[in-house]
């Protein structure tokens, strides 16, 4: 009855993306899931495979060693990864990045990040949340003090995935004397070349297992100013907020595919699934639980395709992306629960993908903003 | 509130007591039960030294012959051990796995098995969920045969808690296939027979609690270890289904309220946006709002206790209470995580260790739809 | 399981009392009521004798002096009419209306009004609410200006009940501006006064309560019909708050009781598909969970009385029951409805009076807002 | 932030038709829509002018009269219709009945009845419910009798919409020997020329107030064999399931109307309503009820979008039509409730529209098949 991408994703060359997609992750994602779970972290070689099949750069432009391709096809990229379960491949970053760069960055920025991101040569990190500190910009303490044409940077960060990997790191940190989220500013720290620099553990998340998600330290790390986005400092603010509306959709996009993969499994496993004799799924519970579930994909892949081509067109509003991220990570939530409810026992162990998808899932409301933050930024654009 | 239940000094001193055990030696090796995937078996020891596995027990065996309010008293505390795993260890040896050893066994069974399980030198689990056979107790199929003086029992049993403590199983199996409800019987099985094997289960959470999948393999028991008559297994399993259930209400609520107080403190340190997380209204709302929630599970408890105490039939109160207080703890776990933010994620949270171990609830000890089913028959429908 | 609390044969008694009342003099005229929108007055007569209207005064002015427990019993009894307004009518006068006039008021006062009341020859209606005050009792303007032995009032009174029965008013007016809390006093004012206007207000459900804005356009009263001391009136009418909301919780969810009642009724007689309504499982499930929602309810106003009994403070239990209850009840009602289809969209059908009634319940008393931020107050937010 | 129409009408035309309607109901139906609710009913009128206007028979082939265009602006017009706030008129049920005849009558039957639709001289009825049977065709008891090249019916049917007014009544009864559903036709009776038809009371609802809702009555009531839908018995079943798509898909796009006046009701209210000396807007709690409402429509509008881009296509499935009834529904509900409870006191007194609109809004759960039942149509299109 569904599509299998949304229904917004009307052209033959999404469709087409989309299969290619499926293929490549088949071959170098499902097989290694369970592995990377335990392992806490994704192989290397990923990230330099999935870059030479063209899925990292998709959405960079072609001058840069990108596919040049709308963000749209990314989204498919991310729709399809969700589906498989995995959770732990922190790939969704890498575009989120690679954007801030397209967006902001300088000729010379451009050229020295953008083929690595679309390679994987570079994997992307950005580092907002500080411990103590979390939607909330103006209480940024990290500092990155001009000294000699030097950027000294001093701080902490926490909840940073990619955080045992990443070896490009998007810095949010205050600059100027500006007090609040004005005088912020984003900072490139390539890792490979910041004494200073250091990574705490991995972790210990309940669920995304298999993401490396760690503490960033910075003490006396110097990078060239040239480093900061765009050339100069203060616009961090700006930059975050324009970019959040990619960031925020994406959520939604991963909550679909997630949804979509829990569904399917669910009716199978109900199918199978015998009590009293019957298929758990002639259950008139099991079929109401479905049936709202199945609903809950299909009416979010309306509005996901929809936003989506507003993406592409450039008229996606930043309250717009902020339902998509709220509904979108409520609704994967919802129906999480009740797939894992109709599971019974077997829901409860971690070895099961609905196990996994249930702890997955609970992420999605608190990153990218806080499902509250975005409700007030929806009421903002309310009071009008 | 609940002047009528617990007021005596008895009951406050024994309040005491167990709130200093659960202070004093679960809540500050919460983390390292979780590491250790089971609590200290240590632990059972001096809660037998304490008087705390054999509350409603015949004192003949050690037990305390207290009634069901202090049963309430206990699991109440317990469950503030900031581990849903270790109050579970200890619920399954009270009220799972030794009630029918208790109220049926054999003399010579009682004296073998439960006066050590009371004082807490051995530890006890219950089996009775097979893989394919979860709320439909009769479809279990683990099989007893009779040979000689021996039963020979081959099968398998799913989700066993205190699976690696437990030094034997209270078993339910099928003695004779064609008696329908007249066949089945509780066997006492050591878990160190030959024959008896074990694999542990990686959970979401309850990460504290050692569960497992036991597997049976011509195990040899003899016909003795029988708890009660052969046959009258499932009507003996059945009857202590309300204790458990109110014991997973009581304990499972009070991991919340405990999360709850934890969350309110958080919410007052935690500034946002220039203010604390506790003066913005969508968190004063959540946070009365859960208490409400919470208040009202508590009375329904305490309605069921009040009953039992009693000599009342409490089995539709009680029903009612399991699936009201679980869906209740989750909520309040998936609300209290919200306001933790991305700390609540964290394995080392409060907040998110509730949220992973509640989410147990609607499905263990009779799931919310058994719940509903079995409520709903007793309401006429 | 509530024996504590109304095991007494006076209790049993009272009840039989009150449920026969109910039944024969209130059921049955239940539509009736709707098309008149307001109950018939010569009940308040009838409930007068059988000493209905003063459970908790002083026998000295014809009250039963009786406890908390009677006034539950009787609520739990009246919240069976099948009319939300007409269990609201009597409440307010029992409630809300007199409970300051019995507790503050003169000899004299009593004397004129409490004794007459009681009796139920006389209607009372209380005046708080104003068309721009809604939750924020101190934001009134209505204003009694003092001249000689009178008080001069003017300003308006919103979402009255009992308006077009009322003889008179329990009024809370600002009698000094500049006095903050201490600038309100209540004062009775009977309707028939000169100045005294009222335009009955078209609600969506309790069609059989008389709910009305009163216009008061120097209205000429003594300022002996004050109730206790001028400028005590905010104090005085914030104490009965919270017996008039545990009784809203006891009629509104005896309401939803019967509700469920006379809904299990009708899924055992509709035929769908060939078999009935209440041998499906979404129905089974449903209704089991109303069941289980309607209990915790239940023994959450049951806490609440027996705090009250004691003579304890039940601050908390009761705002947390109201917001819960009510809820509950629209919840109920929601389903109920649901399962009626078609027919419980016609306005004689019980469960869509009872939807459009149970909506009133989480604005009025004080709303789910209301209670929410001031549960958070208690709780130390 | 949003449009004004579902985001899935992309057309000029459905845009300029939506201007046209708004016009045409800003004049004939929001000025009365009160004192229809006290009348009970709407004004005869109503039906000519808007049949004289063009926008009773819009889908309607042109050679009967009607507008010729796709099914989607009649959705356009019903949306805005129920953002106008009234639900006493019951135009929907029109075009549903005119799609009965073109889609399934004979070419004597088109030319005898879409004419008078979609002028306005006709008013349809359905008539498909009777006292006892929900949504079960199976028990329908009203039978049609074949006697002398004419039917002869009897029985009884009630919550009839249009039940006062209706001249042209699409009658679900019982024709052959057949038993169950399949013994069923569409059988069509102009009431004028019927005796021993009756009307009932109109009957008092909750809501809905200015709609006439009846019962009626057939005693031996003849009408000729020709006004069998189609010409012959038997097709009751297939053809109501058929057109039951599009019934239920009105649902959702009624729904979505009734939110997205609600919204902007609320809206509105809350920025004037002063409390605690503060606007009730900038209470934290109502801007989180206003986003939560306010993105339910949001996401609700892509999938009503999309279901009407299928629906001319030809590609609207039954399971999908049931999600945008039961959801839409649902959420309109779940809407109104939380919109009243930001009016507080005001908010349970009739006059005011959102007092209507919660009362209006619960017979979108009910009628066009039971929410329920839709959940069930869902589950069934997962068992494959």
């Amino acid at each position: 009855m569904s599509d299998a991408i949304p229904a917004g994703w009307k052209s033959e060359d999404h469709v087409l993306y989309a299969d290619a997609s499926r293929q490549f992750l088949a071959q170098e994602v499902s097989p290694h899931i369970e592995r990377w779970r335990k392992q806490g972290v994704v192989d290397r070689e990923l990230w330099t495979k999935a870059g030479e099949a063209g899925f990292l750069g998709a959405s960079i432009p072609e001058a840069y060693g990108g596919g040049g391709a709308p963000r749209s096809f990314d989204a498919v990229f991310f729709y399809e990864h969700a589906r498989t379960g995995d959770s732990g491949w922190g790939v969704a970053i890498q575009s989120i990045v690679s954007h801030y760069i397209t967006a902001y960055g300088s000729e010379e920025q451009k050229q020295r990040w953008l083929p690595g991101l679309a390679s994987g040569e570079r994997i992307a990190a950005v580092a907002m949340t500080e411990p103590g500190c979390g939607s909330d910009l103006q209480a940024v303490s990290t500092v990155a003090e001009l000294e000699n044409g030097q950027l000294r940077i001093n701080g902490s960060k926490t909840f940073i995935t990619n955080g045992q990997m990443a070896n490009l790191i998007c810095l949010v940190a205050r600059t100027g004397e500006v007090a609040g989220a004005k005088g912020v500013s984003l900072v490139f720290v390539e890792t490979e070349d910041a004494p200073g620099f250091r990574r705490g553990q991995n972790l210990e998340k309940l669920g995304m297992k298999g993401q490396d998600t760690s503490e960033l330290f910075f003490e006396d790390v110097r990078v060239p100013e040239s480093n900061l986005l765009g050339g100069s400092g203060g616009h961090g603010f700006i930059q975050l907020m324009k970019q959040l509306v990619w960031e925020r959709l994406l959520i939604g996009v991963v909550a679909l595919g997630a949804m979509d993969s829990m569904v399917e499994a669910t009716a199978s496993y109900t199918k199978e699934r015998k009590l009293f004799s019957r298929r758990l799924f002639d259950l008139q519970n099991t079929r109401m639980k479905l049936a709202e579930a199945k609903t809950k994909a299909e009416v979010l892949r309306s509005f996901i395709g929809d936003c989506l081509e507003r993406l592409d067109r450039g008229t996606l509003d930043p309250a717009t992306a902020s339902m998509a991220k709220w509904w979108g990570s409520q609704m994967q939530c919802e129906v999480a629960d009740e797939c894992l409810q109709l599971f019974g026992g077997y829901g409860y162990m971690a070895e099961y993908p609905i196990a996994q998808a249930f702890s997955d899932a609970r992420a999605q409301k608190i990153y990218g903003g806080a499902n509250e933050v975005m409700k007030e930024l929806i009421a903002r654009s309310l009071d009008v | 509130m609940t002047t009528d239940l617990y007021a005596s000094s008895e009951h406050e001193a024994f309040r005491a007591t167990i709130r200093k055990f659960t202070e004093q030696e679960l809540r500050p090796r919460a983390r390292e039960f979780d590491e250790a995937g089971r609590i200290d078996k240590v632990l059972f020891k001096k809660m037998g030294a304490l008087g705390m596995l054999g509350l409603r027990y015949d004192p003949e065996y050690g037990g305390a012959g207290l009634d069901w309010s202090f049963s309430a008293v206990m699991h109440e505390e317990l469950g503030r051990s900031d581990n849903a795993g270790a109050t579970l260890a200890v619920s399954v040896h009270t009220e799972m796995s030794t009630p029918s050893l208790a109220q049926f066994g054999s003399e010579e069974l009682k004296r073998q098995y439960l006066i050590p399980a009371i004082a807490g030198e051995t530890v006890s689990a219950v089996a009775v969920t097979e893989p394919d056979a979860g709320s439909d107790v009769s479809a279990i199929k683990t099989r007893a045969v009779r040979d000689g003086d021996d039963w020979v029992i081959n099968g398998s049993k799913m989700y066993i808690t205190n699976a690696a403590n437990a030094d034997w199983l209270c078993l339910l199996v099928v003695t004779d296939p064609d008696a329908g409800y007249s066949g089945f019987s509780q066997i006492i099985v050591p878990t160190d027979l030959p024959g008896v094997r074990c694999d542990l289960l990686d959970k979401i959470g309850l990460w504290g609690s050692d569960t497992g999948q036991f597997y049976f393999d011509d195990v040899r028991v003899p016909v003795s270890n029988t708890i009660g008559d052969v046959g009258r297994g499932f009507q003996q399993q059945m009857m202590q289904f309300q204790d458990e259930r109110l014991v997973a209400c009581i304990s499972t609520l009070a991991g919340a309220e405990l999360l709850w107080e934890e969350t309110k403190k958080w919410t007052e340190e935690r500034i946002l946006f220039g203010k604390p997380l506790s003066k913005m209204q969508n968190t004063q709302f959540k946070m009365a709002e859960m208490w409400a929630q919470m208040l009202a599970a508590k009375e329904l408890g305490l309605a069921a206790v009040r009953a039992l105490v009693a000599g009342e039939d409490a089995t539709k109160t009680i029903t009612a209470a399991k699936v009201f207080t679980s869906n209740v703890a989750i909520d309040v776990a998936t609300a209290c995580l919200q306001l933790h933010g991305g700390y609540g994620l964290m394995k080392e949270s409060m907040a998110g260790r509730a949220y992973v171990d509640m989410r147990v609830a609607t499905i263990g000890g009779g799931s919310d739809e058994t719940m509903l089913q079995y409520l709903a028959k007793q309401l006429g429908f």
